[in-house]
């Protein structure tokens, strides 16, 4: 068969691991030999609409999406469906029929925040706890999902209480600035006993705001956090992070199995393709996962 | 009138809305004004506000001049990044700091000349001319971080972010010394004048012999120097390099922050302390805002509302009206771009 | 002989025609109709706003709201027919109204308390934003049978290219813009308070009306960009169009208007909107380029271009000049 | 309207600006088909007496009266729709839009709502046509010369003034002949009954033209007078409050030969540039005016943008104390030693938002470098000593220079240069808009300059100005120097044959 053409819109490069992800995407069509044709929106779904439209004007077999949101995609897929070319999404869902898209790969950000949620909830016991909450940028699905499934994780626990929210913009920078405020506005930050941060790199920036402050992240005041980038195993073999919920950047991967078969021969894959949401704590050997992990270009 | 009166009616706008402001909020958010020391280390919101802002005023200070000469300077947001890039790529290649900084500071005054270039030779006008290094410079930035963050572990170059000497942190030193050294640049030469009297009228100030380019040249690049040491703060900070998010948006800020100084749009007079208490307002906004509580959601429309509050306040007319009462609208008017908030 | 005054037009439109063939060259595809097709109808909404931003701009000032409104817009009209089932009509004449008065506050703080729009637009710009979170910080899909008919509306080119309704509103506002600024008394006064608003005012010009007339214009063009923008993705999401004004104005400049006011061209801002929709579909057909060098590929296309009308212009200027000095 | 009302009368005008007086107390009344002459020295009021009448400034105090009726007009487009029609000192046009824009702004010609640009242009060329000029009125107004911009803006005020017509120093860069132009269409207004108000400098002008005249000093009122009863001295003495003493060279007890003056220490061979001025040779010597006569047009100014390095001479060269020198920018000129005052005051004079003391030390702190300053205390004894030394009014060195009137802002920037002591200081229509007292004092010193040995290049419309001070005329025609008179030759109709091309024209 000669080799496919696949286009991919990809958000941007905003975080580490969506870095991640597009280096492992781009590892996987070389090693299918896939051409792929990768267009930045720089966060902007006006361009990511560009892009795929601009993918079907050039022919390709099939287009993979990343979408930065979960709406306003029904037009243009129709017009790949008319094409019939067959859409994946990557690590987002999206509000349209179902029949516009082959298949999503994604994991499940809600199920992300839960396991959070329940991990400190077992991990605290029956002792109060005040916990301060570091949201992504206001409005993204992320932020919005992960809040959602942390404060279901927590709901049994009435001992755990989110005292302060505020957005950290997915950065380290703000992460920082913001859990600064926190520890002044709680008193010195004596009486937080967890921090739960919607990504790792925020959650990074929260460990030093706490070492800045007199306090030891880990021990003082417990750091929780999804994505699982290299950076937070580092803390967590120093003991400064206690779990983190891994997003994995290889929904590619999935995606072009289900494809092939697909285009082999005409084997409908399921609408959701679940990544799976592994929690790695200071228990899973943190160095091992790091080394493993920073080839992967986060 | 002496010196010392005048600078005080100058400053006076701006002063009185930093108070107001810093008032406020520490009735929302009580403890917000008490500064204690830990572990050796001067601590509270204020400090916060006082380091949190190094960046922004940073920028500040290029920006005043840069505005001065009438122009605007959209890249420093992305010249931040690129610095930040340029020095963690350095450091964790295991240079020594001085080469680190040097270098870094290089990088930044090349920005601010290219910029120039643009400006000064091509004829290109300032806000589309910067605004072509606001786009591709963080890709440059990413191009050299490879689009990851890239982090180091050298806490003699972190302590240009986080570190304090005698109690007072880094940052603070850095922006208050930068800010005095150029300040002094300014009025203790006559750079600061020729600036101004080229900012308000080029032709004439060449055809007084005035060398407009020369003077376009080194206000740009003290802008791209002065976006440089943000950027090395800003990475030191956080002990790596987020070419993505460096600086994102900061340029606006800045901008702000030298209008809320009371320097006009138009060029001409400017002050950097003005351009400077300008930032604190700003940064004691977002500061307030987070120690306050409120739900992110409401961050945008807080900080728009106080920022029109205070424009309008010490908007030419309102002042025209405390300041002067005889003084007629229209003339006013006329005279568009004068600026009795700055005289 | 070409007018001196529509000179960057030309240019901007010969740049534009090479810089075509150049991609034609490298990617036959891009000749297609639908490539043409999809220029207009994706850069739809960013037109609309960028004939706003050429008013303003013509007039000396600068409208930095504009992406924000369009997000407000987009997210107020979707909670509108989403959330509380009122008709899109209904939803979109609010919205308008709504945005069109912003636009008059922003221009009455410009004219009447004299700051600068630089920053009043800032202001506003944070204002707009914020707003549209308070109405929803989720992204509000939008379903409704009138909607739908509206989107299924077009016209098919030969080659599956397609004129869509967006696409048309776009070309209405351009056409009936070029007529404004071109044909009638709010046009010329919009030109001489950008030449210079002092001696405007010492010939008479109504200058606080117009001002405030100029933003308001801005504003009701974003709000109908907004509107555009909720069709084009069929939902509202308070996120979106960040930094859409920067690319605005990149399209005004380009198309050869001075920031500095007075001077310029509506139909210049068409090729500017159509120059930067080419960049970007160049840069996905070629499809191989990382994301940073996406940035910097666009950075120097900008580069190129400007410096390319620069230089044409100031030396055909030079050629003018010599020519008129000979005619005395 | 009952004719036993003034067409125009103001009563008890008062204005301050940030509480310094400018007008108290003034009355002025202007009656159907009368030229009217509003005078007085710079800075006397006139300009904002006018702004008020016609609704620029809002006055403090006082009544205004139109054909008895009481009005207040609170912006110009209000004034013109009373039929007030203005042309205010700065010649107010647009340069980015075109003459017949410019003519018809705000009342175009309009057809379906739309505007009708053929209308426009016909109406425009038969409108300027009045004044004997024919141009392309669809070509900006930036590609026209000031003379040319100067007689636009009041066809323009002519057309829109159905009953005032007020015109704040038309005639500063007019020549002879443009001028007799416009007094033809205001004595062809005045007939029509239109009332006439005009500011002017010229007194042989308002001798000429005006039926009364109204004099301000210091913003009060002098007096108001028919100018039939008025001696030309009286009205001196009225405006100046004091005697003038008048200066002319008297050529005849000149040396005939200019060859026993002295060495030339400024030499230009065959200097020029195309498209600007023909190469010429000028050689100037210490302690010489040499003046510089023609045309509105003719390349005076771009003479004098060569010899300043503002425009690259690309032929010829340059010697100085007979060592070749490059003058290829300002800085270049000012390095010798040269100074320039421009003839476009408002762009290429004054940094409007300075004090009028940093305006003062502008160029001497360009040439000094940023690196050496000049202290707060020099800087205010040299703005002290020339305001007072140059009577710039008012005498405070801190007031930013725009809201100087204009003949002040004059004296300004030619105490910039004299701060510099340049050895060649260019004046280009160094007089223009500067009252007769003022006049004189320029005069004379710009005789005692050239006593201290200070060489200048004066360009002026006013031949009488030329034949005044100057030792040596060039005249200029199409771009190139035609002639140059000096001794015996050097009288006004002696340079207007020259410029005629008629009577002996021999190459310098
Ligand atoms: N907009 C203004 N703001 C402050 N002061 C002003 C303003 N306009 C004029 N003045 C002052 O008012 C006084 C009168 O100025 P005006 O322009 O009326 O003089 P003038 O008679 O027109 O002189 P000239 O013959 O030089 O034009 C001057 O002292 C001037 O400094
Ligand atoms: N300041 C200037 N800058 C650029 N071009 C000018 C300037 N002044 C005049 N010109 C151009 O030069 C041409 C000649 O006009 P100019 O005024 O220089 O003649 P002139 O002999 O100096 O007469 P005057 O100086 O009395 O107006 C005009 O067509 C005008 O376009
Ligand atoms: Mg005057
Ligand atoms: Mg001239």
């Amino acid at each position: 068969a000669q080799s496919l053409t696949v286009g991919f819109s990809q958000i941007g490069s905003e975080s580490g691991w969506r870095a991640a992800e597009t280096t492992v995407t781009k590892q996987e069509a070389e090693k299918r030999g896939v051409t792929l044709k990768f267009a930045d929106a720089q966060q902007k779904q006006e361009n990511q609409i560009k892009a795929i439209r601009g993918f079907i004007a050039q022919g390709v077999d099939a287009i993979l999406i990343a979408p930065v949101v979960a709406t306003g995609w029904d037009a243009v897929l129709k017009e790949a469906k008319e094409e019939n070319i067959p859409v994946i999404l990557l690590d987002r869902e999206i509000e349209s029929p179902k029949d516009l898209y082959l298949t999503a790969v994604t994991s499940d950000q809600v199920f992300e925040g839960k396991v959070a949620g329940e991990w400190l909830a077992k991990d605290v016991g029956s002792k109060d706890c005040k916990v301060v909450e570091l949201q992504g940028t206001t409005g993204s699905s992320p932020a919005i999902n992960r809040k959602k499934g942390f404060e279901e994780g927590i709901k049994a626990a009435s001992n755990i209480k989110i005292v302060r929210s505020q957005t950290g913009d997915f950065t380290r920078t703000k992460g920082k600035e913001v859990m600064e405020s926190f520890i002044k506005a709680e008193g010195g930050g004596k009486d937080i006993c967890a921090v739960y941060a919607h990504n790792d790199d925020m959650a990074v920036g929260a460990i030093q705001a706490i070492k800045e402050a007199g306090l030891k992240p880990g021990t003082d005041i417990k750091i929780v956090s999804i994505d699982a980038v290299p950076d937070i195993f580092q803390a967590m073999a120093k003991g400064e992070a206690n779990a983190t919920v891994e997003l994995t950047p290889n929904m590619a991967g999935p995606a072009f199995d289900a494809l092939e078969a697909y285009l082999k021969d005409k084997k409908e894959p399921p609408k959701w393709i679940q990544t799976e949401s592994k929690l790695y704590t200071a228990a899973d050997d943190p160095m091992k996962v790091y080394e493993a992990k920073k080839g992967l270009g986060y | 009138m002496t010196w010392f009166t005048r600078r005080l009616r100058r400053l006076a706008p701006q002063l009185v809305a930093l108070a107001i402001i810093l008032g406020i909020i520490s009735l929302i958010a009580p403890g917000f004004l008490t500064v204690s020391v830990q572990n050796g280390r001067l601590y509270g919101s204020l400090i916060d506000i006082l380091v949190r802002a190094a960046p922004v005023a940073l920028l500040t200070v290029g920006m005043t001049l840069v505005i001065a000469t009438r122009g605007i300077d959209l890249s420093i947001g992305a010249v931040i990044a690129i610095c930040g890039a340029v020095a963690a790529t350095l450091i964790s290649d295991g240079y020594s700091l001085p080469v680190v900084i040097a270098v870094s500071l290089g990088v930044g005054i090349a920005c601010g000349l290219w910029n120039g270039v643009l400006v000064a030779v091509l004829d290109i006008q300032p806000i589309i001319a910067t605004l072509i290094l606001m786009v591709a410079g963080r890709g440059i930035a990413q191009l050299i971080t490879e689009g990851v963050i890239l982090t180091f572990n050298d806490d003699t170059f972190a302590a240009l972010g986080s570190g304090s000497l005698a109690g007072i942190p880094i940052p603070i030193y850095l922006w208050v010394g930068t800010a005095l050294v150029i300040g002094l640049l300014m009025r203790r030469t006559a750079l600061g004048f020729l600036i101004e009297a080229t900012g308000i009228n080029r032709r004439a100030a060449s055809l007084a012999g005035v060398r407009a380019r020369f003077l376009l040249f080194s206000a740009y690049a003290i802008s791209g120097l002065c976006a440089a040491i943000a950027g090395m703060i800003v990475t030191a900070d956080i002990r790596g390099a987020d070419a993505n998010n460096a600086g994102l948006w900061l340029e606006l800020d800045a901008i702000l922050a030298v209008v809320v100084g009371g320097t006009s749009l138009n060029g001409g007079r400017f002050s950097i302390t003005a351009s400077l208490i300008g930032a604190l307002i700003i940064q004691s906004i977002n500061t307030g805002i987070l120690v306050s509580g409120f739900p992110p959601e409401f961050n945008l429309i807080i900080k728009a509302g106080i920022i029109i509050v205070v424009l309008t306040l010490q908007s030419p007319a309102i002042m025209t009206l405390f300041g002067f009462i005889k003084a007629s609208r229209r003339s006013e008017k006329l005279n568009h771009g004068t600026k009795e908030a700055t005289r | 002989m070409i007018h001196a005054r529509n000179l960057p037009f030309v240019t901007t439109l010969a740049i534009f025609v090479i810089a075509y063939g150049l991609c034609v060259l490298q990617f036959p595809n891009m000749l297609s109709t639908r490539v043409i097709g999809n220029l207009l109808t994706d850069n739809a909404f960013l037109g609309i706003a960028a004939v706003g931003m050429t008013f303003v701009i013509l007039s000396g000032g600068i409208d930095l709201s504009v992406g924000s409104v369009i997000a407000f817009t987009s997210v107020f009209v979707a909670v509108m027919v989403g959330s509380f089932g009122v008709h899109p009509l209904t939803a979109f004449l609010a919205a308008l109204v709504i945005s069109t008065l912003f636009g008059c506050l922003m221009g009455a703080m410009i004219r009447y308390l004299m700051i600068p729009p630089f920053v009043v637009t800032l202001a506003g710009m944070f204002l707009a934003r914020g707003a549209a979170y308070l109405v929803s910080t989720q992204s509000v899909p939008i379903t409704h049978e009138f909607i739908d008919t509206m989107l299924g509306f077009y016209i098919r080119f030969p080659g599956g290219g397609r004129l869509t309704l967006l696409a048309m509103v776009m070309l209405i506002v351009f056409v009936v813009g070029i007529i404004v600024a071109s044909r009638t008394r709010f046009g010329a006064n919009v030109y001489a308070i950008g030449g210079n608003i002092q001696s405007a005012e010492l010939m008479g010009v109504p200058v606080g009306a117009t001002t405030i007339r100029i933003y308001a214009l801005s504003g009701f063009l974003s709000g109908l960009a907004g509107i555009v923008y909720t069709l084009y993705t069929s939902s509202g999401y308070s996120l979106a169009t960040v930094g859409v004004e920067l690319d605005a104005i990149a399209a005004v400049v380009i198309g050869g208007t001075l920031l500095t006011g007075g001077v310029g061209l509506v139909a210049g801002t068409f090729i500017g909107i159509l120059l930067q929709g080419l960049i970007q579909t160049y840069i996905v057909f070629d499809g191989t380029l990382s994301s940073w060098w996406t940035k910097i590929v666009i950075g120097i296309l900008l580069f190129v271009f400007i410096v390319l009308q620069r230089t044409i212009i100031w030396y055909s200027d030079r050629r003018l000049a010599v020519r008129q000095l000979k005619e005395v | 309207m009952s004719a036993s009302h003034a067409l125009l009368e103001a009563r008890g005008i008062g204005k301050s600006f940030f509480g310094i007086s400018a007008l108290e107390d003034v009355d002025f009344t202007l009656e159907r088909g009368e030229i009217h002459a509003l005078l007085g020295e710079n800075g006397a009021g006139k300009s904002t007496l006018i702004k008020i009448l016609t609704g620029v400034y809002r006055r403090d105090r006082g009544t205004i009266y139109l054909e008895g009726s009481e009005v207040s007009p609170d912006d110009v487009a209000a004034a013109q729709a009373l039929g007030i029609g203005t042309v205010y000192q700065e010649v107010n046009l647009l340069e980015n839009l075109t003459v017949a824009e410019n003519l018809f702004l705000g009342r175009q010609p309009r057809r379906f709502g739309m505007i009708d640009r053929r209308s426009m242009r016909d109406r425009s060329k038969a409108l300027l046509a009045r004044y004997g000029l024919d141009i392309d009125v669809d070509a900006l107004l930036s590609s026209y010369s000031v003379a040319i911009r100067q007689i636009i803006a009041i066809a323009r005020a002519v057309d829109l003034s159905g009953k005032v017509l007020v015109l704040d120093e038309p005639t500063a860069s007019l020549d002879a002949n443009e001028v007799k132009g416009l007094f033809t269409v205001l004595r062809q207004l005045r007939e029509d009954g239109v009332g006439i108000v005009i500011i002017t400098h010229f007194l042989d002008q308002v001798y000429e033209i005006a039926d009364r005249v109204t004099v301000l000093r210091n913003g009060r009122l002098v007096g108001s007078r028919a100018i039939s009863e008025l001696p030309r001295l009286d009205l001196i003495s009225m405006m100046l409050g004091r005697e003038l003493q008048h200066i002319t060279r008297d050529h005849q007890a000149e040396p005939e030969t200019i060859d026993d003056r002295g060495a030339p220490s400024i030499q230009f061979q065959n200097y020029g540039k195309k498209g600007s001025v023909a190469p010429f040779d000028l050689d100037i010597r210490p302690g010489e005016v040499v003046g510089i006569a023609g045309l509105l047009g003719s390349g005076r100014s771009e003479t004098a943008f060569l010899l300043f390095g503002i425009d690259r001479a690309d032929s010829g060269t340059a010697t100085i104390d007979g060592k070749d020198v490059s003058i290829a920018s300002p800085e270049a000129a000012i390095a010798n030693r040269f100074g320039f005052c421009p003839e476009e005051r408002k762009t290429d004079g004054i940094v409007g938002d300075l004090s009028v003391a940093d305006n003062i030390v502008l160029a001497l702190q360009a040439r000094r470098g940023w690196m050496r300053p000049i202290s707060s205390a020099q800087k205010r004894e040299l703005a002290d000593s020339f305001i007072k030394s140059l009577d710039i009014r008012p005498a405070d060195r801190e007031r930013p220079i725009k809201f100087l009137s204009g003949g002040n802002q004059q004296k300004a920037i030619l105490a910039r240069w004299l701060v510099t002591e340049p050895r060649l200081l260019i004046l280009d229509e160094p007089t223009r808009g500067i009252d007769i007292g003022a006049h004189a004092e320029i005069l004379k010193m710009i005789e005692r300059l050239c006593s201290e040995g200070m060489s200048l290049v004066v360009i002026s419309s006013e031949l009488e100005e030329l034949t005044a001070v100057a030792h040596r005329v060039i005249v200029l025609s199409d771009r190139r120097h035609v002639a140059e008179l000096s001794g015996r030759q050097l009288t006004t109709d002696g340079i207007i044959r020259a410029i005629a091309g008629t009577g002996e024209t021999e190459a310098a």
